[in-house]
């Protein structure tokens, strides 16, 4: 069976491995357009997709792929789609359509160095921000981030099961390195995963009312063909799908996709603590350059130093309550990003005084090194 | 006649939608006439369609059909349309677009859906404008006239919107009017039924943003241009270049067969089957 | 502290210097379980330009995924030789192509003419690579030849593994006749 | 839609002769383009003098259904008129 | 002369405004692509243009239009496209290239409700952060924002004039409420109106080197077919603009970017006090609800509430040294927005403990009103 | 010849970017050769000429030659030339585009270049697939050819790019390949004469991503194939649509005087001098 | 506190309330001198549907430019009056078109055949809004009525000063009669 | 441009016939693509063992260009062989 390659170690590239997560994730649908350092990804997925049944196509541009890839997921194919940089700015105007008309998806950025054209071949974290606020108005989205290969494969699993729960695109952000460091690993046996799939209505058709509010905040969403006939649009509709101007249903509307985010923060939110509870200078760090922090950790904590990290894996929402308890509690925190400094405002934000925050940055599309965050961490 | 009663019954969503917004004698109103007959005709389930469109005055089409109905970002219909399609090829997947979301933004769409020879129906009323903005030009105001964003007469000259769509390599592409309904009707009717790209353009009027500021005058004025300007295909080949000079052509300027890739892909898949093992 | 080792396999773009990283990493993780990475640097230039590849291979985990300070270093040209000799480990192992490396930075480099002996023996200058890493392997015992061989045969195109075979066979040999103070 | 069924103008014999075809203009949907008064061929539809239409010779309609496929508003419908057949109650 | 409008009273919207602010600041080319409510630009720009000398281009889309904004400037024509948030989307990717290869030019955005097609025809202020990070990578801008018509003019050509002094792409934040108010103005002699060009270099050719470093940071640019024949690119780029990958001279370049625009921060930021000097609470406002938080403040005071405001007009470089003296000082601050809150993070973010920062959204398509603002205000 | 090293010296930027980034054999460097020799022959200064770019293999050229150059976004180097030829019609501006940057990305601008008919040459490097970022299908890209994206055969149908053109309005269309040096040279000094959009799609080889994959050997073996596959579009008038199977034509497509944006606009701006005051 | 008067003038798309709107705006600010906003609220269905628009005059700066609470109301039809009445302000002064509003919602309503006088005066209904305008400048006294015929005659198209003249006095007319106790 | 002047391979006549034109191939930017090789129509050049262009019969060039126009990497340069004119120094 060409599905699962589960059982035996493999070396996969981070590219690679977000394409066996996909796949056993449900992911029968993905439309993209080649990009350094994304490509891979493509490439992959043209080459198992109709293996397993599902269809793969390489449309005209970017913004032409996340287009397929909404439409594809109405019809009821989990979709995704993957870019960098230059793609992932062109995406941006669908990326609010999904956001608003509640269109489950994925969409992986690798990024490479920028602004524009800037460092194709280059790793760079330069996108945290764009990912957040990136399409016009404000909405709710849901970022999360890697840094070894077997995270590409759990967390686009992850990635697929909240863009489904919770009827939103959500964005993978990987890296160049990530992307194409080749690592052994083992992937997980098909019932170790963990798949969920979006609720579909159950009520007979006459009564569906697409975009009804619940508890949850994520009314259940019916599939094209399936015999509830709706209507999809990206203005902002009623509780039927239909545009509306009525101030208070716009309210309600707007209201409601931001609250089935914030109110499921806690299963959202992820983030992993190494040595944190007896710590008294923390880093704080994602993507490849959490592998580096790791070391430098280690190496601190072996020349006495009571370093801890907390690696985040959701971006966003910034994961404000993983972190609150430890800025008031360290003597100071570190935040090395392969950019000038963008998750160090959010803590800087959430921070308020408690603790002394520092970043630390290189933009020169190199990898910061174990070392350069050791020599930072001991002057702490 | 009088089926129309019927017809509003089953496919319009009337009770809640109607009067619809477009302005009186507004051509996009006699094209959803023409598309519910034409679909009415070609005895497909309302569950089995999906309406699709950009944004403009009659990308607002879909609000009032009782479909799957999806109005998507200006310009990029065709796009969601192809990933609806491919996920799921048994429904039957129609897009409706203005001249400018078909051609001005979403040009390179059109012309990669017509290349990829998907099977999709895409309708464009070309009424010469972008109506829903307000008037300004679009990729097919004629030379000369006048628009908000042309003020001292255009320069720029217009595509030929269905012959665009035959280079591009579309398998079946049609032109007819808001006046000439029955024929309309059927051109909508055959696009559906093809298998493989087609497309219908539809010339329209837009008398509130086009007409008057062309004096073309209002909504009978442009019905009766279309009535006296359009010429059949069967015809205009008898015809001299002389003669055809100022006029369009209405009918079906292709209809050929070509792989559709829905069908294609189904081969890869079989052929990715034998090959790929996890 | 766990055991971390790091190799750098340097050179040009038409090399096949990734392909053998690879290669040495499918030996060393899938065939001899240790933990490994692999990574490479790449840039537009590529098609000619500057190739680097890197293994790290530990028996735990692997944080880091690149070389901090290399303990081998192929250098398959002068340029990858001058550029990267400055960060091997110190005592580390340099090998060099001396087919088109003349210059060294330190008299304890080995020299081996992969390119010209694969050119000579195989009439396959594109195996250069492969002859490196059997001579590479012989030299550092970093993974079981056998492994290598294994990994080899997983990764080259069908109808080439005879080639391969006789171009990994050419590189122990090469190695082993320079562990014999020959050559 | 039971609201909708009141009326414009229903097709009342203007002159002596039987129209065989009933015309009906729903005001309520009706925009007063002047479209089916302009194109009519037979002429059976006038617009009045507040600029809505008036169906002013029912009897002269063919059943063409012109007026009816180019109301852009879905505002015409024009049926054959059945001679009420006279049924055992 | 069809020049200036000045010396009489006119009764203009803020879109025309805009326009008006353009030409007087020499701003002779616009491509543009049609969309509510920014519309009235392009129109009135297709009228006007001609008639100065200057060109109009409807472009098939936004991308082209930023495109050939870019083009035009960098063959010598101070240029502007005017859009709103779903064109502005489109615009990122080229607000980026804009960036690195530091071409002058400006970008209005009119607001309108989002995300996606949103609320096309209600105000929004929902694109505060996308405007500052929006495209890919990590890049300076600078971003202005409007509440009058008055405004409309004066920073248009403050935006035009920022843009040419420091080779960087200006934004310009309008929304539908300033855009469509009509507005009695009178409009200033063009003696009255400081107009800065770009520096062009004055070297021989062969001696120019068209991005080195200076102590402005701002390397003088020449004009296509000025005879400095030299190369412009995307990719981040050596002094002479070629493309480079070397660490170190990517550093210097993004670097020197960043820096162009942070070390001249008190000549970028700008904003308007009222009744701060012996303010308990503040209002901290920007755009269309800067009046009606005009309004409120002054009914505060009218009822012995010790209330003032500062009016943004600077969005980014946040003006953050002057709030933070403020923030030291009152007792609670308050951020009106037509959003779910978005400059209300910024002050939280450089707020640091010091003062209570409340947040107060709109997301309905309304202006928030005067008593609403009054209400908060009287309960701080 | 030997002209070369005078070209060379002139036009090159030959003491820094030399030996360039392309593969050995690649085709983009034969056309460059073409493209300093034509804009040679064509005698405009150095200072006077723009030359415009995407981003892929191709886009890569304007390093290399001592003109204003320009190195844009992907696919859109026809807007950002736009802006340049408007903003100063004096200078002659050129724009080099692969197929993918020109036809896919680039699909819309292109068109809408040549409806719009601005006074730019477009040079399309046509060689069937994404160079760049290592040999995905393009739109070009022939039914049934692998590539890392179509691993059991290719099911789209590619574009004819210079007909494309023509359809959409181009003044000038003309086709040539790598191996007609001279024909090339010659149609690309027409193109930057010709007043209106110009275009030029020249057949190139990418063996390393192409070539190879589709059994098609080398540079050497790629040419022969241009050489035996091209026929002269003088000639293929004369051949039947079997004779003409599986060949391309070369030469020129169409020439064709049409009014010209920039001196439309001119007049334009005369009229609203007149009409519009302050 | 600083004088501050604002009007609401409502009706449906085509009615031209939004030109009405900024004549009396033009009036105000350019021939009377004063601050003025003029603002309008529409949507996709302003082709037909509710069209609203709101002139603030004030001797100085305007903050807020729009209406709070209207001094007057003019409803050219039911739903407008429906639907705006209730924001009026205390003692304002509601003017409505009796072609098209039957139902009051106060009897201090100012009831005037705005456009049944222009079809049956002028045999023209568009000018049914400079009808309004004259009736309500003549109501209120908002603005001089020569700075309204100056206004007025600045905006309407080349070849309608005439009929617009008309149209005006029409409504300067049976505002008068109004006034008087007639009608 | 000094430093390109070195040649990799000088037009040394091989046969006794004598060269009308001098053909350089600059090593530097040579990348041993073949296409001169493989198509100069009199055999001029050849591949030589290491895979590199060489020079074997320049007499019989006939300074058609070919390679010239063809040379992707701007490596071959031909020029026709002025004879010396003796002049007075
Ligand atoms: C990205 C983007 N740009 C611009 C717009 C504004 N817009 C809406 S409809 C339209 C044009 C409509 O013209 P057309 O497609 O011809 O449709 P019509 O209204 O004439 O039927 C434009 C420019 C938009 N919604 N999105
Ligand atoms: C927006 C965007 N998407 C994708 C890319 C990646 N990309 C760079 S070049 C290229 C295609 C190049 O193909 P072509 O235009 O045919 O040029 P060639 O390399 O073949 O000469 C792509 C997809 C990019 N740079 N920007
Ligand atoms: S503006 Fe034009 S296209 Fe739009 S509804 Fe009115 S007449 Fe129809
Ligand atoms: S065509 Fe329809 S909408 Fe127009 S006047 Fe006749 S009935 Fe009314
Ligand atoms: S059916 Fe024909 S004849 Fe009868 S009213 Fe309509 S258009 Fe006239
Ligand atoms: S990849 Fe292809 S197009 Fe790019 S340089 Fe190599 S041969 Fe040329
Ligand atoms: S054609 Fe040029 S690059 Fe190729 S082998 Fe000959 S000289 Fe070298
Ligand atoms: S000029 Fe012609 S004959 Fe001489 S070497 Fe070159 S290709 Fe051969
Ligand atoms: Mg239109
Ligand atoms: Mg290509």
């Amino acid at each position: 069976m060409a599905e699962l390659r589960s059982g035996r170690p493999l070396l996969l590239q981070g590219n690679e491995a977000i394409v066996e997560g996909a796949l056993a994730a449900g992911c029968r649908f993905f439309a993209g357009y080649p990009i350094t350092p994304a490509t891979e990804i493509s490439e992959m997925m043209a080459y198992r997709l109709p293996a397993v049944g599902g269809t793969y196509i390489q449309m005209e541009d970017e913004i032409a792929s996340l287009g397929a890839v909404i439409g594809a997921s109405l019809a009821g194919a989990k979709s995704m789609t993957a870019t960098s940089g230059p793609g992932f700015s062109l995406m941006q105007e669908n990326i609010g359509f999904a956001c608003i008309a509640e269109v489950p998806c994925v969409i992986v950025n690798v990024m490479r160095g920028g602004p524009s054209t800037g460092l194709p071949t280059k790793p760079s974290q330069g996108d945290v921000m764009q990912a957040r606020w990136g399409t016009h108005g404000d909405h709710p989205i849901i970022v999360l981030s890697v840094s070894t290969t077997r995270e590409c494969f759990d967390i686009t699993v992850k990635a697929f099961n909240l863009s489904e729960k919770y009827r939103t695109p959500v964005i993978l952000l990987s890296d160049e390195v990530v992307a194409h460091t080749r690592e052994k690993i083992q992937l997980p046996h098909p019932e170790e995963i963990e798949v969920i799939d979006r609720i579909k209505p159950n009520m007979p058709p006459e009564w569906y009312i697409p975009y009804e509010d619940n508890t949850r905040g994520v009314p259940p969403m019916a599939v094209f063909g399936d015999g509830y006939r709706y209507h999809v649009t990206g203005l902002v509709h009623d509780v039927r799908g239909f545009p509306t101007e009525r101030a208070d249903e716009i309210k309600a509307f707007l209201t409601r996709i931001h609250r089935k985010i914030y109110q499921n923060y806690f299963d959202i939110i992820m983030t992993e603590e190494e040595h944190v509870d007896d710590a008294e200078v923390i880093v704080i760090t994602y993507g490849a350059v959490a592998r580096s922090a790791k070391r430098a950790v280690r190496e601190a904590r072996k020349r006495g130093v009571k370093a801890g990290m907390i690696k985040l894996i959701t971006l966003w929402p910034f994961p404000r309550q993983a972190l609150e308890p430890h800025l008031k509690r360290v003597r100071a925190v570190l935040v090395p990003e392969m950019n000038f400094g963008q998750v160090s405002r959010e803590v800087k934000r959430i921070n308020q005084g408690m603790t002394r925050i520092e970043k630390m940055n290189r933009i020169d599309g190199q990898l910061i090194t174990p070392d350069e965050i050791l020599t930072r961490l001991l002057k702490l | 006649m009088a089926e129309l009663t019927k017809l509003i019954h089953k496919y319009l969503r009337h009770a809640k939608k109607f009067p619809h917004v477009w302005c009186p004698g507004c051509g996009n109103g006699i094209l959803l006439g023409s598309l519910i007959r034409a679909i009415d005709r070609t005895g497909f389930e309302k569950d089995d369609i999906v309406l699709v469109s950009g944004i403009g005055c009659s990308s607002r089409l879909p609000v009032y059909v009782d479909f799957n109905t999806l109005h998507t970002t200006h310009g990029r219909a065709l796009t969601f349309a192809t990933g609806v399609k491919l996920a799921n090829p048994r429904l039957q997947v129609i897009v409706v677009m203005g001249d400018g979301d078909a051609t001005s933004i979403g040009g390179n769409h059109f012309i990669h859906a017509a290349r990829r020879n998907l099977n999709l129906t895409a309708i464009i009323v070309n009424n010469n404008i972008y109506g829903m903005t307000g008037g300004q030009y679009s990729p097919t105001t004629p030379y000369g006239s006048y628009s908000t964003t042309s003020p001292f007469g255009h320069i720029e000259h217009p595509f030929a919107i269905a012959e665009l769509a035959v280079t591009a390599g579309a398998s079946f592409v049609a032109r007819g009017t808001v006046y000439h309904t029955n024929l309309l009707d059927e051109l909508i009717e055959k696009a559906i039924y093809k298998r493989g790209f087609s497309v219908v353009e539809v010339i329209s009027n837009c008398h509130t943003q086009f007409g008057r500021k062309n004096k073309m005058g209002g909504p009978i004025e442009m019905l009766k241009w279309m009535k006296e300007t359009a010429v059949r295909v069967e015809k205009a080949e008898k015809l001299t270049e002389e003669e055809l000079k100022d006029k369009f052509t209405i009918g079906i300027l292709v209809d050929r067969e070509l792989p559709v890739f829905t069908m294609e892909y189904e081969k890869i898949r079989q052929e990715a089957k034998k090959k790929v093992s996890a | 502290m766990a055991y971390r080792y790091e190799l750098r396999l340097s050179g040009s773009g038409g090399q096949g210097l990734i392909l053998a990283g690879i290669i040495l990493a499918e030996a060393a993780g899938i065939y001899d379980g240790k933990y490994v990475c692999q990574t490479q640097s790449y840039g537009p230039e590529a098609r000619g330009g500057a190739s680097k590849s890197e293994v790290v291979i530990s028996d735990e985990e692997i944080d880091y995924p690149k070389a901090i300070k290399p303990d081998v270093l192929l250098a398959m040209n002068q340029k990858a030789c001058d550029t990267y000799f400055f960060d091997l480990k110190h005592g580390g192992m340099l090998i060099v192509d001396s087919t088109f490396v003349n210059q060294l930075p330190t008299t304890k480099a080995i020299r081996l003419p992969f390119t010209s002996a694969a050119r000579k023996e195989l009439k396959k200058e594109v195996v250069a690579n492969v002859v490196a890493l059997g001579a590479l392997v012989t030299l550092t015992g970093v993974v079981s030849l056998k492994s290598l061989e294994a990994a080899l045969m997983n990764r080259v195109p069908p109808g080439t593994e005879d080639l391969n075979r006789k171009a990994l066979e050419l590189g122990i040999q090469l190695a082993k006749s320079h562990l014999q103070g020959g050559l | 839609m039971e609201d909708n069924k009141k009326k414009a103008s229903d097709s009342k014999p203007s002159k002596s002769q039987k129209a065989k075809y009933s015309i009906d203009i729903f005001s309520g949907w009706c925009k007063s383009c002047g479209i089916c008064a302009a194109f009519c061929p037979r002429k059976c539809i006038e617009m009045d003098e507040n600029g809505n239409p008036k169906i002013v010779a029912p009897e002269r309609c063919t059943g063409c259904g012109w007026c009816e496929t180019h109301c852009p508003d879905f505002a015409i419908s024009v049926k054959p008129i059945k001679e009420p057949k006279v049924e055992a109650v």
